[in-house]
């Protein structure tokens, strides 16, 4: 159907139950535009069909599937251990959180407990993951509406994080960095200093990116007000992450139903009260300190002991259906996994939160302008990797 | 300000005029037309210069070619005309087109031979310098009254543009 | 023939003025070759100021630090082909770019660089100015429509209606500018460059300074207008690469492209020079009134010879810094020479009869230099606004305040 | 439970002489709560098994029952969020397709899912009037697996193209083979590649 729409636009029957623009003189007559699925501000390659009334957007239809390689085919014909390296790839920008999400949901299944200082460096790594994360957000959404600098300041720090990960693991991006039953490497010598270090040297740059945008009167009038979405609309349409937490609802999966080592760390939860780009922004931020602040916890109260558990290694989990999901930067991301009691997964459900929080899309842009969209796309957070799976 | 190689400039401007102004009518595309339109504006402000008048040069720059001149080609490009490049010219009155053209012809040859008696014979050479000042005391001296009903006049009709939009927005 | 040519040296006004025309091609030959050699170097700060204000180098590797960058670039537009999209309008896609360049380029024409440094002092020289800059409008118009295609369409309606509704707010703020020429209801005010620039002259105070908060008001609305007018920093939504509206000038490559470029440049110089002459006292040395006395003309004088001896002094650290490896040997070379340049242009500054000539000249260039650093810095820091955001500001904003700064203005010049 | 033909054992893993006895797996222990009953009293048989395994709670429903009990779930029992929609196929059982919701209240901070079986080629009412958030999630499935959902607003692919012949992550559909019709027209990548 979509091809479809590009030959003959004005055939676009839009399910959007979209009310009739009032007819004036200058008769105004909708407007389609493809925005993607090659556009700088498109995170990836998403494309949106706008139906506008000029500059004001009327509605808007996500078609997506350009990134699609069948993880959760491929799931079936690997062996649990196989599969790891897969999950780094869905959302390739928190690659850590993804592996933590797949070997803590294999090691319910097995009846597997990965030792104390196994989680401890877990958290560790996952809170660095989520702290690179939000710092490629800020990064690109500063860039989206207009400001440059920030995009660099940003990726500038981010090395540092990926220098960590190098060390610990060998890879930047897509890590592999757990294994089912706790951690491969023991952490090089040197780990904590580099951490130690790097949590002081983070806090006066976050405080850096803080003075460009915060107070920045042209970001202001950019974000302020500008893809509202009110808590009840996030949660019917199964909204998570700070999306969630800047429309008002207080709940973070780190909290709610702790995993790895969480429950042993305090540490708060920022909640916005408008639910608009402003005030995401400003909960992303605010949980990047929080993250340095569970980072600072971790590294001083790592235990000794050891990183890996028992696990047999030819592993066939008994028959049975496992759900375990984490609070990865971008929302609740889960994992259904279905045994059959063969060394390889009968059934893998990879519950992505940028694909369900990219539904919300519409809603949040109707009625706005066309600038808007891609200010909205930026704030949502989306990596087409996990969208498309 | 002594003139420089006046008459070659006079020549060249109103030449460049008429010109522009045939290719007004003549052009078929709207947009070609709209820009001779503006170069024969700015030959004419070159011609006001001439005529030690740069104030009116100024004024005519601003108002014709960057002001109205811009509405003009917003207009044409908005409601794109390619349906009427193609029709073809269908008034066939060229009776009435031939009669007027001669009676504006007769009417310039006879200027042309009375020749000087029409025009006052010499003018004082305006002060160059104070042109401005000059036309700023005639414009708010003088004429007062008529400035004001003017700009009464401009008034209205930018308050009938912000109703007539107000629908839109 | 010579005594024509040698006539006009004696006396002491603008070429144009003195009806000397092969002066007056002369001084356009300067101006011209100047403003282009000021966008070429326009063109390397912007590269280098914008990355190292992002934390990166910039250009390194064409001539040392990046100097030849501009050059490198001139010839890859040159020989870059110079498409015409298929169904375009030949002849309009063949002017557009023209207008906009003769429009920011004519304006020179009365820019002051010093009392008898402008190419012609027309009387009405602001009006002049206005007038010809609102001509690369109808440039901008015409490129974005005969690129015949929908969105660099949209992008110059855009930018054209961004263009206008700015000019409006600029011309008002200029004409209480020049309501400041008059001196206490005694004189009559001039639109005249030059005057403008001899009244602050003999007010002995620069515009910006006078019936404080008012000059400084119109001046700040000016700054802003003018950033609109030029469509750059935060004002510059017709080319942002996130929006879906592309710039007008998207269907144009090679020449073309650098025509828009080079235009878009001249426009941001003279835009700023007008606003050097009219609120920051044209060729005047700074501190006119206070620092008086032979003492400080002496020591304001020295300061263009030290200024290029400082940048020659940059230059030689950049030399002592460059890493010794063969392959850097053509860059230290290079850089040494660019430097002994400089020392000798600072050196020569320092003989007294240059030094008194080259004074206006510099004093201009410098505030105008000032401004092109603004632009950057603002292109470095401010995110772009949404279009009718940027309307809202233009019309609601600045228009207003421009007309209440103007009325302010006529009461204090009748009361003072 | 399905019985899969084992795929080869992974390469690399060295033969063990016997693997080790297998622990026995967690037992499912019967769930019973008060939902677990008002459902119960409400559709008798209809609830076919209301289990705990690994200390997770699902029901498994008729299929005539579960659209309503769904309702129920959001309305009594404040399973305000639907965090996914899935499905497995299960070739060997006389109902092919295994539909999974799985809910979770904000106010008791409690997950559950719900299953239900469904034969090849049956519809099921949709949960978008229940939960929006069905929308995408109902058409992947769809998309994935063929299961047409009546009430839907949009039902059509997500991720794969429009023209795409079969669902694949139906166990008969070859993960190897992908010479697709709209592969051909579309890639213009030529058969037998």
């Amino acid at each position: 159907m979509t091809d479809q729409i590009t030959k003959d636009p004005a055939s676009f029957v839009s399910h959007l139950e979209l009310g009739e623009p009032d007819k004036t003189f200058l008769d105004s007559n909708e407007l389609i535009i493809n925005m993607g699925p090659q556009h700088p501000a498109t995170h990836g390659v998403l494309r949106v069909i706008l139906k506008l009334d000029g500059e004001k957007v009327l509605g808007t239809e996500c078609v997506i599937g350009y990134l699609h390689r069948g993880v959760e085919k491929i799931a079936e014909h690997r062996t649990y251990a196989m599969f790891n390296p897969y999950v780094d790839r869905i959302d390739y920008v928190a690659a850590v959180s993804n592996g933590l999400g797949y070997c803590e949901a294999v090691e319910k299944l097995l009846n597997v407990q990965a030792p104390p200082r196994a989680n401890y460096i877990r958290v560790i790594l996952t809170e660095l993951n989520r702290l690179a994360s939000h710092q490629l957000w800020l990064g690109t959404h500063a860039l989206d509406i207009g400001a440059m600098t920030p995009l660099f300041y940003t990726f500038r720090d981010r090395e540092e994080i990926l220098k960590i990960f190098e060390k610990y693991c060998g890879a930047r991006l897509t890590t592999h960095a757990f294994r089912i039953g706790g951690c491969l490497y023991e952490t090089y010598d040197g780990f904590e200093q580099d951490v130690k270090k790097f949590i002081d040297f983070l806090p006066p740059k976050i405080d850096e990116y803080e003075e460009l945008l915060t107070t920045n009167r042209i970001w202001l009038e950019r974000t302020k007000g500008v893809g509202k979405i009110s808590a009840s609309d996030c949660i019917a349409l199964g909204v998570t992450g700070p999306v969630l937490r800047a429309s008002g609802v207080k709940w973070d999966l780190r909290k709610a139903q702790p995993y790895a080592a969480y429950s042993e760390f305090d540490f708060d939860i920022p909640i916005g009260q408008s639910g608009d780009t402003y005030d995401r922004y400003l909960v992303r931020m605010e949980e990047m300190r929080q993250s340095l602040r569970i980072i600072r916890q971790a590294v001083e109260r790592i235990p000794e002991g050891p990183i890996m558990a028992k696990v047999p290694k030819v592993m066939k989990p008994p028959v049975g259906e496992i759900y375990h999901s984490i609070e990865a930067p971008k929302g609740e991301l889960g994992y259904f996994i279905v045994s059959d009691g063969s060394t390889q997964p009968y059934r893998i459900r990879v519950r992505p939160p940028s694909f369900v929080n990219l539904q919300a899309l519409d809603l949040m842009v109707r009625g706005q302008l066309v600038a808007d969209v891609i200010a909205v796309i930026g704030t949502l957070d989306i990596v087409l990797g996990e969208v498309d799976r | 300000m002594q003139p420089v190689a006046t008459t070659f400039f006079f020549y060249f401007l109103s030449a460049l005029t008429v010109l522009s102004g045939v290719l007004v009518i003549t052009q078929k595309n709207a947009v070609h037309s709209a820009l001779a339109l503006i170069f024969g504006l700015l030959a004419q402000a070159g011609l006001y210069l001439m005529l030690y008048a740069p104030f009116v040069a100024g004024v005519q720059i601003i108002l014709y070619a960057g002001g109205i001149m811009v509405l003009f080609l917003f207009v044409i490009m908005l409601v794109n005309l390619e349906r009427a490049q193609k029709e073809e010219q269908f008034n066939k009155q060229w009776l009435v087109g031939v009669l007027a053209a001669l009676a504006l012809g007769g009417l310039l040859v006879a200027v042309y031979l009375k020749g000087g008696q029409l025009f006052p014979q010499h003018i004082a050479q305006p002060v160059e310098s104070s042109n401005t000042q000059e036309i700023g005391v005639m414009l708010y001296g003088n004429y007062m009254f008529a400035f004001e009903i003017a700009s009464l006049l401009l008034l209205v009709a930018i308050i009938g543009a912000v109703v007539m939009a107000k629908k839109r927005i | 023939m010579l005594d024509y040519i040698t006539s006009y040296l004696s006396s002491n006004t603008t070429p144009g003025q003195a009806g000397n025309v092969f002066w007056a091609l002369v001084y356009i030959m300067i101006v011209f070759g100047g403003v282009s050699v000021a966008v070429m170097a326009m063109n390397w700060l912007e590269r280098k100021a914008l990355a190292h204000f992002q934390i990166r180098l910039g250009p390194m590797r064409v001539g040392p630090h990046g100097l030849l960058q501009p050059i490198a670039d001139a010839i890859k537009l040159l020989t870059k082909e110079d498409i015409i999209p298929a169904e375009a309008d030949k002849f309009v896609f063949w002017i557009a770019p023209l207008i906009i360049l003769c429009a920011s380029f004519t304006v020179y024409i009365v820019i002051p660089f010093g009392p008898t440094h402008a190419i012609t002092d027309l009387n009405i020289g602001i009006l002049f100015m206005l007038g010809v800059s609102s001509l690369s409008v109808l440039g901008v118009v015409m490129a974005g429509w005969a690129s015949n295609s929908h969105y660099p369409l949209i992008g110059a309606l855009r930018s054209s209606a961004q263009m206008v509704s700015y000019e409006v707010a600029m011309g008002m703020a200029v004409v209480s500018a020049i309501l400041m020429t008059s001196l206490n209801k005694t004189g009559t005010g001039t639109l005249s460059m030059i005057g403008i620039v001899q009244a602050q002259q003999s007010q002995q105070m620069w515009f910006i300074f006078k019936f404080f908060p008012l000059g400084f008001i119109a001046f700040g609305i000016f700054a802003i207008a003018m950033v609109a007018e030029t469509n750059r920093a935060p004002f510059d939504l017709p080319e942002a690469e996130s929006e879906l509206t592309a710039g007008f000038h998207t269907e144009y490559s090679g020449l073309r492209w650098s025509l828009f470029m080079l235009g878009e440049y001249a426009a941001m110089i003279a835009v700023s020079s007008i606003a050097v002459t009219l609120w920051l006292g044209g060729w005047l040395r700074p501190f006119p009134n206070t620092l008086t006395g032979d003492t400080w003309d002496l020591v304001f004088s020295l300061i263009p010879g030290l200024l290029f001896l400082g940048l020659a002094l940059i230059a030689f650290v950049g030399v002592v810094r460059m890493p010794k490896h063969p392959y850097f040997r053509i860059q230290t070379v290079g850089l040494a020479g660019f430097g002994a340049v400089l020392g000798l242009i600072g050196l020569i500054l320092f003989i007294p009869p240059v030094r008194d000539r080259i004074q206006d000249i510099f004093w201009f260039s410098a505030k105008v230099a000032v401004f092109m650093y603004l632009y950057i810095w603002y292109r470095a820091t401010f995110p772009r606004y949404r279009f009718d955001q940027l309307m809202k500001v233009g019309w609601k904003v600045l228009l207003p305040v421009a007309i209440g700064v103007l009325i302010l203005t006529a009461i204090m010049g009748v009361l003072l | 439970m399905p019985e899969e033909t084992k795929s080869p054992t992974p390469p690399g893993g060295q033969p063990h002489a016997a693997a080790p006895a297998k622990p026995a797996g967690p037992a499912t222990i019967p769930w019973d709560s008060p939902t677990v009953a008002r459902l119960k009293s409400q559709y008798g048989s209809g609830v076919q098994e209301a289990v705990t395994y690994l200390d997770q709670n699902y029901f498994i429903l008729d299929a005539s029952v579960t659209a309503e009990a769904l309702r129920i779930l959001r309305d009594e029992e404040q399973f305000d969020y639907c965090v996914d929609i899935t499905a497995t196929h299960n070739p060997t059982r006389e109902k092919h397709f295994e539909l999974i919701w799985i809910l979770y209240s904000f106010s008791r901070n409690e997950r559950i899912r719900v299953k239900t079986n469904i034969a090849d080629g049956a519809s099921f009412p949709s949960s978008v009037s229940i939960w929006p958030a069905a929308n995408w999630l109902e058409r992947e499935v769809f998309d994935m697996f063929g299961i047409t959902f009546d009430g839907h607003p949009d039902m059509k692919r997500i991720l794969l193209p429009d023209g795409w012949k079969g669902h694949p992550l139906r166990k008969d559909y070859g993960i190897i083979q992908q010479d697709q019709e709209w592969v051909q027209i579309n890639l213009g990548i030529e058969s037998g590649q």
